[in-house]
Formats: structure tokens, C-alpha cells, sequence
């Protein structure tokens, strides 16, 4: 069902947890519908040095949340604005067809996070 | 790896006895039943004694049984024959909101043919009250539906006395029966029913064969339209192996039900109580005694059905949940959501089914895995401690 | 005693490659295709493969497939699930005199839940001419089902030419294949049907599986409600031993059709020429050449068919007749007298249809034995010369 | 599906012809139907002392035609009315439920013979 990457991400999530002091923190989802994903980054000179997540959620969610966090580091704020659902999908080498649209928000969660950081950089420069 | 199936509800294999009685109907014996010479005599033969074993087997009369392809058309015969044959009597149904999707979207493809159907709500145990049904009788009620044994949460309906509301009104009662043979007693007149579901491959029988019990009397339509199989009641080649391991499964499933519902229910128990006591922040669903032998099923607050069965099926152990993950829809399980369990609280939910060969060991592994999952995942969850 | 089986358009024995293919389904790989854990996985497998399998023998693609029961569920799927469909488009359906039961009762039902059926009529060789179709056309015609061979006489159908006429028309174009895999090159993109049925134990496979092709974007409901199997078209927990029996018979149907056609043809040729010479007064039913290449059908004035075939099933030789005697009613075959027979002539009608084990000394054996039988059952007749 | 009696009697018909200078005959059933039956009694002094028929239908009605006239032989005209359809099928142990109605028409021909028998002589007497 779940690809081999997939499972590995699942197995072994990469970037498991909160960052106490995050530049930003983005979460989406919802209880009921049985995925809740939050995002923490943190942000140096432009570009996002550290990701972790805390989901709860599906296999897919799991996974599309291990691999953002991971596809994110190191990335400028435009950059990982860049990044889609689907390219995460595609990094993990695909999701099944009935996960392509519940459970793959990751990349919501990471663009929510940077508009938390946005505003809260906003909010002090103002 | 240790191998664990803990998800017999879901199917069970084959015995190795009905697998023996099922080869020679493929390759010898293999005589279409409605042909006249002895390749098709052969075939009638089985046919019919496999006919009269079901029907001892469960207390009926041989011209009774109706042979299906499974629980599934069982249901939709039982619900839309019966509908379609007493549409000039009424056009109400009485079910209840925790059956499986066959008797649920049966009686809702009803729904659009302008039949009304009332589905009467249970307790938190996955109860449905003799009383609620009572009150949703109307004149125009021309049926009613309700399970055996719940398939998710494994609670046991009253059958009996649902059985005696309905005969008072004179009402046609029907009960999906698919989780309950071989679990529990079932004898159609002990029960009171006029139709009644099975399928063979819960009962460690093979897939795509099933039963559906008619009471002598009652107005059915047939379902399948074609040749006059079944006695004009269920059109389609005679599917003779799966037939006569059907009957086989059954009859074995019956004779051996005390004791296989005593085993279960000791090795049930003993998973309950050991999650129960392992692990935090956990609900059993369904009624705590009035269950399946074999129905262990819990969820965990914080974490998600789908995650834990991954997890567990990676330490070898089968289990499932009906997490919306897991249904394949967007919604956690109908069964779960009835008896009143939050959403966020029923996508924690994970079934484990026990059968003929797990053993106390089986069990002990489990509870040796699960804690550990249920806290690395509630360790990655938001919600989690 | 010799053992002659003709009856294979009744049903085939399951070829040994076959039931090796599904043995392991019934115990060992025994899990719910809808399961996500090992067991599941692995019968998903299985499904998913033998899908693909079936889908590039009928030069389809794997979504258009699903499986059912057995033929006569895929026609009555096929049928009523495109009529409740389409039903805001008309209430019009044709079809002809001389299909199987499967469709011809389906459409029956139809007409009770209002619906209009016209069915097209047949020439003396069993064959529907394609302007009758055209003719028959309404501008509230919603479905065409027209079966691609004969069961009874083996006339193969103008399929081609028909579906240009429903193509030409948008209207959608069922065929019955049933008694054609295996037989004819069967390729719904080169027969232009957009629904095709079939079945398992015509073709050497298992019998209570068969198959529906669906051609994409067809508007159909579903016939079996419940669980969402076959993505959502068609419920109940799946048959995996019989889908994946039914691909290896179908696979292997499809690989050798050419030359097993030749093969029946030439014995099906010495039997009817055999008969034809060797017994006076009979008719050679269904059309002289466009027909199956195992189907030898005949009339035979002045006897009654099943007194025919229990004499030929003493002698060990297995056929089947239309008579009203072997089909349980007080008709002969809608076939025969669809043909033009008369009821007398019709009541004495015997098919012989041969198969993989069928040898030339079978065909001289049923030479040898037939023409005494006739003689003896025509001198017992009141008509009798 | 049918009884070794009936199987009996189908394979080895008893009293198969006609009777030249029959006393009376019987014909009942249709082409149409597929089952036709045709009865030649010969009486003397008042018993059926030969009975012979010609059938065309199935096995049921074959052996249903050859047991009546084995059960006919030596009775008297009033004995011989007496014999039913049902005692027919009876002294074949039984028939098919869904042979009972249409091809168990022996008795009837038996019938009509004996009917034919009275009206010759009744033309005869007067
Ligand atoms: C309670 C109940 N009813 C009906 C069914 C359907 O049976 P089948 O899968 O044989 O069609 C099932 C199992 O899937 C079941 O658990
Ligand atoms: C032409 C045709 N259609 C449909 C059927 C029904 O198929 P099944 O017996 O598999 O239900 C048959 C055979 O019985 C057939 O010959």
C-alpha cells in the first residue's frame, strides 16, 4: 500500500518534537477529522535551520510530516514557500490515491508556520 | 518474525477438513447441479445434502436455505426481496444505526425506490433497545433489520425479544447473523427470526459463498435474476465447492461452538484486562459482557487507528480499526460515532479478533508490543502526555 | 463404463493450473483484501494482479474490471445498474429473443419498476440483424444488450455491427460473453461494447465468479450494496481464490483460443456431419457456420429431448436439451421457438458442445450409440415411422 | 433424480405397440406440451386381459405409460377405473416434484380407452 520510503519516514520519523524557543509555528488539521499536524521552524539570516513536528495522525501523515521537516532544512522562507503537498508526495515516491487528499498536509502546516513567523517578525518591527 | 492474526472478524482461513471436502467439486465432480446426467446428479447431490446440513445446523427446513455469494448478497436479498415483495403492505423498515454497510446502504438504496427507513439509535454499549424498536413500528413497517452480533465492537443484541416485538406486529424480522455463528448459539426458532445472514468465510469456510435463511411463508422477491436455481429464488450456476464447504464450515462451527466461545472468551479476557491495565487513556467499546467470544476492541485517546496498526503489523500482529483512515472515507466508523464516541476519541480505535489458533502466547505478545506503540505515538502526538 | 462429457456449455471442469493457482488463497494467504496489515496485503496483491491479468486478455484497462459472482450477477448488474443510472436519459432498453435467462429476466424485473423493453427478434439460425436493432431505437433508449454467442444453439451475434449501430446512437452497448471466451477472440475495444459479462466456470475456471467490464466514464449504479469493494461498484468481502482462479483460466482461455477453437470445430464438424448422415428427420439447429466451435445442436421430430439424454447418460454420455422437461417449465426453449420451431419439433432438441478432453473416439463413440437411441424412442412414439 | 423403479421401466418398457383389433384406445397429451400418449386395450369378459402404448415425452411419461399397463393387465373395467395418476406414481416409488403435473398422464389414457371401449360397445348394443 505504502511505498518503502513511506514506511521508513513512518518507522523512523526524522524531526520528532517542538523546538522550546521556534521562530514560528504553524497547525492544521483537525481532531475530528483524525490528522493534526503542528510545525515548528526556526529561522537564521533568512533561512530555516531547524524543523519539528508533532502529529497526530495516519500513516501518510506521519510520513508527509517526517519529510517536509527534512526537505525544509536549510531552505530560504521563499524557498519552502515553494514547497507543495504534492512534492512532498513526490519525495516520498508517491501516496496512495485515497491518502492524496486527506492526510497530506504537511506542507500546509510548514506554510502556516512561516506565516506565523512573518507576523511575528512584522509584529516586532513594527 | 512472529505472525499474529488477530482479525478473524475480518475473515478466517479456510479448515483444512472443508478445504478436503471442496477439491473434488473443481476438477472431478465438477458437474453443473442443474444438468440431468450423472456429472450434474452428482453435483445436485452434494448440493442437497449440504443443503440439509446447514438447515440442521441451525434448526431450519432444508427448503429454507437459500445459497448466496456471501453475507453481502445474503443481506441486500433479505432486505430489498422482502421490500420489493410487501411494497402493497407498507413501505417502512426499522434498522438500527450500528449494522454493517450491506443491511445499511441496502435499506438506503431503498430510500431512493420511496421506502422510508428508520434506524433506531443504541447506548453507549452498542445496545439496541426491544423498546426503541417497539416504538418506531408504524403501520406501513414491513420490516425489520438487526444484527446478531455487532462485527466492530461485538455486542450481542437482544434478538429474542426484538423477535417477539415483531411478531406481535406481524412484521418480517431479519437479523445479520455473519458474526454470530459459530460465536454464539444460533437456531432459528430459538432466535424467532424469519430471515436470517450468514457467510462462510467468518466461519473459517471460503470466500463467496453465504446463506440466507427464509422462513417458509414469507413474501421474498428474488434478488438475482436468471435461471431457475434455488428454486426460483436465486438465479446462477450453483457454486457446488463453495457449497459444500460452506456446509462443512458449519457444521463444524456449530458442533464445536461451546467450546471454541469458552477458549475465545479466556483468551479475550485476558488481552481486556492486560491493556486495560498496561495502558493509560484507553476506553473498551462495546458492552462489557454481552460481546463476542472473540471481540477485543479498545481506543486510545491521543493517537490514530491507522498509526497503530501499521505499528503493530510491523511487529507481525494483524489487527483493525475503524478509524476514518481505515474506512476509507472521511469519517471514523459509523458503529463507534452511534454508540457516542467523539470523533478524535473513535480514530484511536483498533479491533483484535481472536480465532481457532491463537494462543495465550499470541496474547502475552501482544501486550508485550502494544504499550510500547501507543507511547511512541502518543509521544509524537500534539495531544499526547 | 465410458464417460463422455458434452455438456460444456453447462460448465467445465477446473483446469489443474487453475485450482493449483487458488489453493494457497483458501489457507495460507487467507487474508481480507480490505485489510491493511501482511495478511491483507497480500490477498490485495493477489486482487490487484489477477485484475491486471483479466484486463489485458479483454484488452481492457484494469479500472474497467470488476468482479462478481458469476455470470449471472455481472448481467444483472450490468442491467439494472445502468438502467437505475440513466434513468433521467429514458426508460427504454433492447435486448433480444433469444438471451440467457440472466439478461432476459433482468430486463423483466425492469419492467415492473417502469421500464420498456423491446426485444428484437431472431432468423431461423439464431441471428439478430442489426437494422432490427437500429429499428428498434427510441430516442429514449438508454441500453443495448445483445449476448455475443448463443448457450443453447452457439449462433454468434453481429456484436461489431451492433455497437456501431448504439455507438452511432450514444446509447450504451452490453454484451453477454459468456459462452464466447475462450471460443472467439473476445476485445471490447475490437467488438466496441461498453459493458461485457462473463463467467468462471465456462472457462475452466471456478464456478460463483465471474466478471463485468465497465468501459470507462459508463454511468452505472451499483447492484450489491455494502462495503466499498471494487471501488465502491461492488460490495462484499472478495472471492480471492476464485478472482485469482478466474485470471489463470481466463489468461490461459485467451493464450490457447486459437487453436482450441480449431481443435472443437473440426470434432464439432465430424459429429454434426455424423448425425446429420446417420439419422433421418433432424434439424440442425443455430446457423451453419457462424457458430461456437464446440456447439453441436440438433432436433430431432418425434422424440422428447430428455428421453434422449437419459438414454445417452446410460450410455454414459452427458448432454442437455431445451426441452420443457430439463428446463423445469411447461415451454420448451425461448430459444428454439424464437428460431421458428415448433413446440413439437423444439421438444426433441439435444446439444452435444465439446470440450478440452473431448477426443475423436469420443465423437464415433456418441456416432455409434445416438442413432439406436433415436430409433428405439421413435418406434415407442405415437409419430414414429 | 428419478427412481430405480422409474428407471426401470424407462429403460426396459413393458407393453410397448399397438393392438391391431385393439377394444378401445386412448390418446392424451399434446405435441405442443411434449407429451403424448396413446393406450390400446383388448377386454375380455369384462378384464383388460392385454394393454399396449405408444409415447412420445420423457422418462416419466414412458414409465408411467409402461407401469399402467403392467398394473392394468387382468383387472376388471371398474378395478381398472379405479387406478389414479397418483397410484401410478406410487407404484413407480415416487416421481420428481416437478413431474408430478405434466407428465403423469398414464391414468388419463387408461381412461380414455376404457371410455373408448364403453362407447364401441355401447354402438355395438344399440
Ligand atoms: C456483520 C456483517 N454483515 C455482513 C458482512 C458481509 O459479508 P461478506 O463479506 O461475506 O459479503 C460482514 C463482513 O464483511 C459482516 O461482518
Ligand atoms: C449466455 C449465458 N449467460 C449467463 C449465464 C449465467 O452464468 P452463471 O451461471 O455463471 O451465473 C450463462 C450460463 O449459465 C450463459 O450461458
Amino acid at each position: 500500500m505504502y511505498s518503502q520510503k513511506v514506511m521508513d519516514h513512518f518507522t523512523n520519523p526524522r524531526n520528532v518534537g517542538d523546538i522550546p524557543d521556534a521562530d514560528g509555528v504553524g497547525t492544521v488539521g483537525n481532531p475530528i477529522c483524525g490528522d493534526v499536524m503542528k510545525l515548528a521552524i526556526k529561522v537564521r539570516g533568512g533561512r530555516i535551520v531547524d524543523a519539528k513536528f508533532k502529529t497526530f495522525g495516519c500513516g501518510a501523515a506521519i510520513a508527509t510530516s517526517s519529510m517536509v521537516t527534512e526537505m525544509v532544512k536549510g531552505k530560504t522562507i521563499e524557498e519552502a514557500l515553494k514547497i507543495s503537498n504534492k512534492a512532498v508526495a513526490e519525495a516520498l515516491d508517491g501516496l496512495p490515491a485515497n491518502k492524496l487528499h486527506c492526510s497530506n498536509l504537511a506542507a500546509d502546516a510548514l506554510h502556516k508556520a512561516i506565516e506565523d513567523y512573518r507576523q511575528r517578525k512584522q509584529a516586532e518591527s513594527a | 518474525m512472529r505472525r499474529v492474526y488477530l482479525d478473524h472478524a475480518a475473515t478466517t482461513p479456510v479448515r483444512p477438513e472443508v478445504l478436503d471436502a471442496m477439491v473434488p467439486f473443481f476438477t472431478e465432480k465438477f458437474g453443473n447441479a442443474s444438468s440431468i446426467h450423472s456429472f450434474g446428479r452428482e453435483a445436485r447431490t452434494a448440493v442437497d445434502e449440504s443443503r440439509d446440513v446447514v438447515a440442521r445446523a441451525l434448526g431450519a427446513d432444508p427448503a429454507e436455505i437459500i445459497f448466496t455469494s456471501g453475507g453481502t448478497e445474503s443481506d441486500n436479498t433479505a432486505i430489498k426481496g422482502v421490500a420489493l415483495a410487501n411494497r402493497k403492505k407498507g413501505n417502512h423498515i426499522i434498522t438500527s444505526a450500528v449494522e454493517h454497510h450491506a443491511v445499511m446502504d441496502s435499506c438506503k438504496s431503498l430510500e431512493q425506490l420511496g421506502f422510508e427507513i428508520t434506524f433506531v439509535p443504541v447506548d453507549g454499549t452498542g445496545m439496541v433497545s426491544p423498546d426503541d424498536v417497539r416504538s418506531a413500528m408504524r403501520p406501513d413497517t414491513i420490516l425489520i433489520s438487526i444484527m446478531h452480533a455487532n462485527n466492530e465492537v461485538g455486542t450481542i443484541q437482544p434478538i429474542e425479544e426484538i423477535a417477539k416485538v415483531a411478531r406481535e406486529a406481524g412484521v418480517y424480522f431479519h437479523t445479520d447473523a455473519v458474526q454470530s455463528v459459530g460465536n454464539l448459539p444460533v437456531n432459528v426458532e430459538q432466535l424467532g427470526v424469519d430471515l436470517l445472514s450468514l457467510s462462510g468465510h467468518k466461519l473459517y469456510g471460503p470466500k463467496g459463498i453465504g446463506m440466507l435463511y427464509v422462513r417458509k411463508g414469507v413474501k421474498i422477491s428474488p434478488y438475482m435474476h436468471g435461471g431457475g436455481q434455488e428454486r426460483g429464488r436465486r438465479a446462477g450456476t450453483e457454486n457446488v465447492a463453495g457449497i459444500v464447504g460452506l456446509a462443512k464450515a458449519i457444521e463444524l462451527a456449530v458442533e464445536e461452538q461451546g467450546e471454541y466461545a469458552r477458549r475465545l472468551a479466556r483468551l479475550r479476557d485476558m488481552l481486556i484486562r492486560g491493556v486495560m491495565d498496561r495502558i493509560p487513556d484507553v476506553v473498551l467499546t462495546g458492552h462489557p459482557e454481552r460481546r463476542l467470544p472473540g471481540n477485543a476492541s479498545f481506543c486510545f485517546k491521543f493517537v490514530e487507528g491507522e498509526s497503530i496498526l501499521l505499528n503493530l503489523d510491523l511487529q507481525g500482529i494483524a489487527g483493525s480499526s475503524g478509524s476514518a483512515c481505515t474506512s476509507g472515507s472521511l469519517e471514523p466508523s459509523h458503529v463507534l460515532l452511534a454508540m457516542g464516541l467523539p470523533h478524535e476519541v473513535a480514530h484511536g480505535s483498533l479491533r483484535l479478533t481472536l480465532g481457532r489458533d491463537n494462543t495465550e502466547e499470541d496474547v502475552q505478545y501482544v501486550l508485550d508490543t502494544l504499550p510500547g506503540i501507543i507511547e511512541r505515538l502518543r509521544a509524537m502526538s500534539p495531544f499526547g502526555r
